[in-house]
């Protein structure tokens, strides 16, 4: 197991935004959470990457308990997310948000990371093109590319995706979902979270469904992508 | 909705309650008149074209769609048509006069009302103190009527009042008025943002990805609530990414790439045009929705 | 303070009729331990009292409108100067007269700081204010006619009547006992007698305090809060966020104006030395202290700012020293000031159960 | 200490017998940033004090300090405050012209007695205060003496004149300037707590002055010579009584040497007494201004020696004529004192010394 | 006017050696705004007791006027070390107990600027009564050299006589007026390269802009604050060193109103940015000898501070401020 998430709880003052989840994550997986407003898919993911504090239950990484370990040492281990809403260092450059994904690599000098910007500019040729525009000024997508970006250029063995479809246009989106698969084939880890659920489910080994802070189901994402509540609820049938 | 899952609160709105824009004096254009129309807008950030000799125009209680690829211009096309930009070329002009160099509150005033792609509520401010800034764009009591408790400052602060709990009545925020914005679930912030929006009376309404972090279930709230809004006698400019959601709702889709326009017309005619497909909507259509 | 607030409108009255009579009386009271044993407590209540009334004024300023303000003496020194200038130094008008121009060229310097500097960046405005009270000591330092260091002595008193003698309390004797042989004349504004200065700012401390209140829940209120919060939302909501700076502004000025002639008119000399940067910084330590953007909690920031120095005098050389902790203790255990203000106080309650939750997290 | 007793009440009334729980003040800036010369004068009102009580074992008088910290702003309710305490029959001080501004109108209105041994403002005594009374000469003396000693003993052909704008320093220096007159190469004005002075070592260096006369203090005073030193100025120094003190040469070091100081104020020579008896209660010599203390003190023991209460203590005040240490100890009508004699130091060798009086 | 023209040099290299002090201060504003996006009020006392530091050590080490070329060298090398190693451990201290408590506790950013001049009055108070506090000790008899008279100037003894070098118009350059421009040149161009290399400068901007985004790249946001503190504080030792040297006398509020003037100078380059401070510092040493020569000695401030406003105008973010950092509507 390379993610054990064990009993997790965690608040917003009194709001329990989660509640006594279990889930994990296999090494070489993509497992997706999916779940409406609210129900605690963001907390979720911010909790394994150290941003909340857990009230009660453990984290664990690659054998390793980090349920408290500060946020700052976990991108060490291969822990790397991309977060909802984006969060750009808008005033730094394109290129400077790329190499501030390296920060914690312990490789970050050899010709590898090289490989991996143009790798990177390869997938967003916007940012290339863009290299020098401050981030604060690109349009809402580009910067969302740029997260994206941002967190591959890590080189995580577990990538934390939150909702990295959001914003962007439906041709992108395609993109960004080959994409997760295609970086999942060479061997990175991924936990996605998506509100396009039919897309995710289609690409993912397995998923969790999160309502309200509890996991209420879970299965590969073939089983509940063809579960007819599911589908009601959560892929868009005709309301 | 299948008894698996709870019963979620989807944002409830009350489409009864009557929002109706104030009449706020000036001209108003009849039903489908141009209301506004961008005229050849250029707009460039150094190297970059943001736009590029855009034209189009709004007709008076249409929902108009203004979609394209990421970094096409749209928001940018916002931001000239509220005073957020000054366009390098070209014009916008509204009711048939040029918007000219006017503030940002002025235009706000002459009936332009926007939200944020990304939300951006007076996060320390309740719900009701947030749709009370919009209301009051058009009082105009100062210190002096203020201090002196003058007619003028009542009626506004009742009138105000009464109008701003309609609103979020409207909504289905009522019960939250009191709850400072940052506390609100992010489905109430983003209408909370509509109804601060509305609040200003606006001819024109420019939502910007109302959508974005939705599921389809509440996505196809939000399209009911875009067409109240519209049968309640607002005319709405909508950005939008969910293609279900901008073909279902709007009237007429203006397509733009790289500051561009390459499409317009209705969606029907946008969803078949090639170019669209090519630049947008991706050949794998069917699997987008 | 929930209590308060659930009592009958009549009986609420009552209280606060009750609370303002306390405070008129609080110097012929003197009541143990809260008068200062070391300094006139008439003297020291009427300095708490233009501690309060500018911390009022900056209130608008940096609390509701979101401006930080680090030359805020400046308009307290114009104030006093512009009533120094005309009733002794160059012209012999009656104190009263001089009141509304020294309120007048406050607003009016207000503005002209306001105008070209508001546009700056947020945080640029602080030092381009503390430049402005600079310049206003430096030019009243170096300028001839304004009597340079000398400062200007004589300025008349306020009109006044003798009317009545007030008695006060003597605690001497443990209890309190009428001392008739201490009495303040009502209403002689004289020259050692402190305590209808006082009076007299209390009086405008009230009017202030109306006048805020009636401001405040207005239209211009929340402009100001709305411009504090997002100033390019703001003004995409129709809000003309310059104007209501600028009206925040020329506001906290007028205040700060108020304050100085109130001063020049109690103290009769006034100095440079009297409007050093030192005091914008005690100001502004006032209003955050107290709380920024609540009135209450500014009054009582200003009073710890403004008392605390007074009472302790036995602290002596220490004093700055413990008041320098006192402060860094305040914005330690109260980050968000003595009485937050409103807005905040729901967000600190889920925060602080937050805190509790996550504090009790760590240790398990 | 023993207490009057029984015999308090009668002496007030006497007329021939002390009162024996009376008080005197202390006026002044005795913590805070200028507290040395508040200090310096508590030195020499405590000796007075000292010789009082031992000669009245049985009827001692205590101190009671108002300490100002030399701020205009704190100064009226302290003053207040004294005047409240009936026993308190008179003030030494207030020390400085600014607090005395702001403080002197109560103590008038209060009719308490003051007698300042160091604020040296002239226009002081100019406001009809009855209670004033000042223990030595103001700048309208100690000025024309300084330009005096300029113009004949030292005979500059060039002198410069600064000030630090504050309102000792530039009385002064424009009582000097007016008395050069068109001698004068350059005027400059620096503020006080200024460290930095290149702009004026170089007005000072560019106007060729032979002579530098510096109204101010020392804090500024000795970077200032410092820095003129530095920068190669060969002219001589020419301070005031609010240099005269120890830590202007312990800062300037070598660069104050042969530093004129012009005080009203008596060398140590002259009361050698006295500044032995001060050398050995508070091992240092005594001070700037510890002297006046002294005297202002003992004037205000006489009074109470003379049985004097809080309402004809004026009257004794503005009548007394005695010798004290460092001068006659006689008032004209405006409360100056009427025997002033300014005196020139130098420094040599890292001390103030005399060099006499300036005639 | 003319007297501008016939000082021109005077002026200029005085402006400068006085600019060289307030930029090396300025950098620590800078820095901790970068960071933290407020005003370190107490930063002036992190300078002051440089001063201080310096002072003691060359008072410690007997230094005199009379020493050999290889003791001066010593001398001066010690006060460097003692005021950098002063200043240093002053800011990391501020930092522990006057900010560090505030962030942990999420306080909004004026009342850090409180808690910072809360900080400054203690910091300046508790070196204005050394005699008092050594005194509790029974320490204020055998510290007397360093203590005595805690509230008045303390002057260095002079190691360094200022000797001419060169002459540049009338001016003659000396070997301080040299030391002191080249070497804050030179150490602010070592910070430049400590600034890249270490990845601090990135850290930096990234904590500033998005704490949260921040630590998911692995950036540890407390320890980029410390390092900045101690890195400003530095800066401010080298300054107070540099200082000790033309000036040679200081006091327990020596560094208020320097404080004031370094952080003009930080502004009117463009806070948050390093080169923007050095520009400032320099400026601002240049307009305050030239104002006063146009205008008098006694507006010299005021025509500092109304350059300030004046520049602020034109350029709203200072001489170099990023035109970066700006989100979007
Ligand atoms: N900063 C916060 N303060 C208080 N409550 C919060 C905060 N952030 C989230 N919550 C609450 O915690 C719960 C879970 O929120 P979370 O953001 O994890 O949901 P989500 O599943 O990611 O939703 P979305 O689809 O909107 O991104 C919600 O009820 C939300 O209101
Ligand atoms: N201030 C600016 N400086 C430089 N470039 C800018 C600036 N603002 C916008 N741009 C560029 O202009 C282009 C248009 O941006 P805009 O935000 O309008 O795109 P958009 O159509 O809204 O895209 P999205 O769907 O991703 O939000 C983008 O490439 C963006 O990077
Ligand atoms: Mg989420
Ligand atoms: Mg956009």
């Amino acid at each position: 197991m390379l993610l054990e998430v064990n009993g997790l709880c965690v608040n917003y003052g009194r709001i329990e935004a989660i509640r006594d989840i279990t889930f994990s994550v296999e090494e070489g997986e993509i497992v997706t959470l999916i779940g409406a407003n609210g129900a605690g898919k963001t907390t979720t993911m911010k909790t394994i990457s150290g941003l909340r504090p857990v009230r009660a239950g453990s984290v664990m990484f690659d054998g390793k308990d980090i349920t408290h370990m500060p946020s700052h040492e976990r991108p060490v281990l291969g822990i790397s997310q991309s977060p909802e809403g984006r969060g750009c260092f808008v005033g730094m450059t394109v290129m400077e948000n790329l190499e501030m994904g390296t920060y914690a690599r312990p490789d970050r000098k050899s010709p590898a990371v090289k490989k991996d910007l143009e790798r990177v500019f390869e997938l967003f040729p916007r940012l290339k093109e863009r290299s020098n525009q401050a981030a604060g000024s690109m349009s809402g997508g580009e910067q969302q590319m740029l997260a994206m970006g941002r967190a591959l250029m890590a080189k995580p063995k577990l990538l934390l995706l939150d909702e990295p479809s959001m914003g962007l246009a439906p041709k992108l989106i395609q993109q960004i979902f080959d994409i997760v698969t295609e970086i999942n084939s060479q061997g990175t880890t991924v936990l996605l979270v998506e509100q396009n659920a039919a897309q995710a489910l289609k690409r993912s080994h397995r998923a969790y469904i999160l309502e309200t802070g509890e996991i209420v189901r879970e299965g590969t994402g073939k089983d509940l992508a063809a579960d007819p509540a599911v589908k009601a609820a959560y892929l868009g049938g005709d309301v | 909705m299948s008894e698996a899952f709870k019963d979620e609160p989807v944002m409830e709105i009350n489409p009864d309650v009557d929002i109706a824009p104030e009449p706020v004096g000036g001209p108003i254009v009849a039903e489908g008149e141009k209301l506004l129309e961008v005229d050849n807008v250029t707009l460039r950030f150094g190297g970059v074209v943001a736009l590029n000799e855009v034209s189009f125009h709004i007709n008076k209680g249409e929902i108009l769609g203004l979609i394209g690829p990421n970094g096409a211009g749209k928001t940018t096309c916002f931001n000239v048509m509220t005073g957020v930009y000054q366009p390098t070329s070209g014009g916008v002009r509204y009711l048939g006069k040029p918007l000219g160099k006017r503030k940002k509150f002025q235009i706000t005033k002459l009936g332009i009302a926007r939200t944020f792609q990304n939300i951006r509520l007076f996060a320390n401010m309740t719900a009701l103190e947030n749709v009370m800034v919009g209301v009051d764009a058009h009082h105009s009591t100062g210190v002096g009527s203020a201090m002196f408790r003058l007619p003028k400052h009542r009626r506004e602060e009742a009138e105000g009042l009464a109008r701003a709990m309609e609103l979020l009545e409207f909504m289905g925020l009522r019960g939250k008025a009191n709850e400072l914005a940052r506390n609100l679930p992010y489905g109430d912030q983003r209408r909370l943002e509509i109804a601060r929006a509305l609040a200003t009376s606006p001819q024109l309404l420019c939502l910007d990805e109302p959508a974005a972090g939705f599921n389809p279930a509440e996505k196809a709230k939000l399209m009911e609530l875009i067409r109240t809004i519209r049968d309640q006698g607002y005319t709405v400019l909508l950005i939008e990414h969910d293609m279900k959601l901008v073909m279902g709702v709007t009237d007429r889709i203006v397509v733009l790439e790289f500051g561009r326009k390459i499409a317009e017309g209705s969606p029907a005619e946008v969803r078949d045009n090639p170019a669209v497909i090519a630049a947008y909507l991706g050949v794998d259509e069917e699997d987008a929705s | 303070m929930d209590w308060v607030r659930a009592l009958p409108k009549p009986a609420k009255i009552v209280l606060w009729v009750l609370f303002l009579v306390f405070l008129f009386a609080l110097p012929l009271l003197n009541i143990p331990f809260i008068t200062t044993p070391d300094s006139d407590f008439g003297g020291v209540l009427f300095t708490v009292s233009t501690y309060v009334l500018v911390a009022l004024g900056l209130n608008i300023v940096v609390g509701y409108a979101g401006l930080l303000d680090l030359g805020y003496v400046g308009f307290y020194a114009i104030g006093a100067y512009t009533v120094g200038v005309l009733s002794s130094l160059h012209g012999s008008w009656p104190w009263l007269w001089t009141v509304p121009v020294a309120i007048g060229a406050a607003l009016i310097s207000g503005i002209l700081l306001g105008a070209p500097t508001l546009r700056v960046r947020g945080d640029y405005l602080a030092i381009v204010t503390l430049g402005f009270g600079e310049i206003v000591r430096l030019t009243l330092v170096n300028s001839q006619w304004l009597n340079g260091a000398q400062g200007i002595s004589n300025i008349p008193r306020p009109p006044g009547a003798e009317l009545f003698e007030v008695p006060s309390l003597d605690w001497s004797s443990g209890a309190p006992v009428v001392d008739l042989s201490n009495t303040t004349t009502f209403l002689k504004f004289g020259i050692t007698d402190q305590i209808p200065y006082y009076w007299l700012a209390l009086s405008v401390i009230l009017l202030v305090l109306l006048f805020d209140k009636l401001v405040k829940d207005s239209r211009v209120g929340r402009a100001w809060e709305a411009t504090r919060e997002d100033e390019d939302a703001a003004e995409l909501m129709g809000v003309p966020t310059f104007r209501f700076k600028l009206l925040a502004f020329a506001l906290g000025a007028c205040i700060g104006g108020l304050s100085g002639a109130l001063f020049a008119g109690k103290a009769g000399f006034i100095s440079p030395d009297s409007f050093v940067l030192l005091l914008s910084i005690l100001f502004i330590a006032a209003v955050v202290v107290g709380g920024a953007g609540n009135r209450w909690g500014v009054i009582l920031g200003a009073i710890v700012v403004g008392y605390f120095p007074e009472r302790f005098r036995d602290f002596a050389d220490f004093r700055v020293l413990v008041f320098g902790l006192a402060l860094m203790l305040l914005a330690i255990f109260r980050p968000q000031g003595i009485l937050p203000p409103r807005r905040a106080v729901r967000a600190i309650e889920a925060d602080e159960k937050l805190e509790a939750l996550e504090e009790g997290e760590v240790r398990v | 200490g023993t207490k009057g007793g029984d015999t308090s009440s009668a002496g007030a009334s006497g007329g021939s017998q002390a009162a024996c729980d009376l008080k005197i003040g202390m006026f002044g800036a005795l913590t805070g940033p200028n507290a040395n010369l508040g200090i310096y004068i508590q030195n020499g009102v405590n000796l007075a004090l000292d010789d009082y009580n031992k000669k009245h074992p049985n009827c001692q008088v205590k101190l009671e300090n108002y300490d100002s910290q030399g701020d205009p702003t704190q100064a009226p309710g302290l003053a207040k405050k004294a005047i409240d305490d009936k026993k308190v029959v008179g003030i030494v001080g207030p020390a400085f012209s600014g607090e005395s501004k702001a403080a002197d109108p109560l103590f008038n209105e209060a009719g308490l007695v003051t007698i300042t041994p160091s604020a040296t403002n002239p226009k002081l005594a100019d406001n009809g205060w009855k209670t004033f009374f000042r223990a030595l000469g103001n700048d309208a003396t100690q000025g024309p003496a300084a330009a005096k000693y300029i113009k004949d003993t030292l005979k500059a052909t060039k002198p410069f004149v600064m000030d630090d704008a504050s309102e000792y320093g530039k009385g002064l220096a424009d009582i000097v300037r007016q008395d050069l007159g068109s001698a004068v190469v350059g005027n400059d004005t620096i503020q006080q707590k200024q460290t930095d002075f290149s702009a004026s070592v170089t007005k000072v260096k560019a106007s060729g002055a032979d002579a530098l006369f510096y109204g101010g203090y020392s804090p500024e005073a000795a970077p200032l010579i410092k820095q003129l030193r530095d920068a190669g100025w060969k002219g001589t120094f020419v301070v005031a009584d609010g240099v005269k003190d120890q830590s202007f040469i312990d800062n300037a070091k070598t660069a104050a040497e042969g530093t004129i100081i012009t005080c009203p104020c008596v060398p140590a020579d002259v009361a050698p007494e006295f500044a032995a008896a001060y050398k050995a209660k508070f091992g240092q010599d005594p001070n700037t201004y510890s002297g006046e203390g002294y005297d202002s003190a003992t004037i205000l023991l006489d009074g109470i020696a003379a049985g004097k209460t809080r309402a004809t203590m004026v009257d004794f005040v503005k009548s007394y004529d005695k010798k004290g240490v460092t001068k006659q100890l006689k008032f004209d009508a405006k409360g100056e004192s009427a025997d002033i004699k300014v005196y020139a130091y130098k420094v040599e060798n890292g001390k103030i010394v005399s060099v006499g009086e300036i005639k | 006017m003319q007297y501008l023209f016939d000082n021109f040099w005077a002026l200029t290299i005085t402006g400068l050696t006085l600019g060289a002090v307030y930029a090396l201060v300025a950098l620590g504003y800078t820095l901790v705004y970068g960071v933290l996006r407020l005003i370190n009020f107490a930063h002036s006392e992190v300078f002051m007791y440089g001063t201080f530091a310096a002072l003691w050590v060359v008072t410690f080490l007997g230094g005199n006027a009379t020493g050999s070329i290889a003791q001066v060298i010593f001398w001066i090398a010690m006060m460097f070390v003692a005021a950098m190693a002063m200043s240093g451990l002053i800011a990391v201290l501020l930092e522990r107990f006057a900010y560090r408590p505030l962030r942990k506790r999420n306080a909004p950013p004026l009342i850090a600027l409180i808690s910072a001049i809360g900080a400054s009055f203690v910091l300046a108070e508790i070196m204005g009564l050394r005699e008092k506090i050594t005194g509790w000790f029974g320490l204020d008899t055998p510290l007397a050299t360093y203590v005595r008279n805690s509230r008045n100037n303390a002057g260095m003894p002079e190691i360094i006589t200022p000797q001419p070098v060169f002459t540049l118009g009338d001016y003659a350059v000396t070997n301080v007026d040299i030391f002191v421009i080249v070497g804050a040149i030179a150490i602010m161009i070592m910070l430049d390269q400590f600034v890249k290399r270490s990845r601090l400068g990135r850290g930096i901007r990234a904590v500033a802009q998005d704490p949260e985004s921040a630590a998911l790249m692995g950036v540890n946001r407390d320890r980029v604050i410390q390092v900045t503190f101690l890195v400003g504080g530095v800066m401010a030792g080298a300054a107070a060193a540099f200082y000790m040297l033309k000036i040679g006398i200081t006091r327990y509020d020596a560094g208020f109103i320097l404080g004031v003037k370094a952080f003009t100078a930080a502004v009117l380059g463009g806070i948050g940015n390093l080169r923007g401070a050095l520009l400032g510092g320099f400026v601002l040493g240049l307009a305050e000898n030239y104002g006063s020569a146009i205008v008098g000695t006694e507006w010299k401030d005021v025509v500092a501070f109304l350059l300030l406003v004046v520049i602020l105008l034109f350029r709203p973010t200072g001489l170099l401020g990023e035109s970066l950092g700006k989100a979007r509507a």
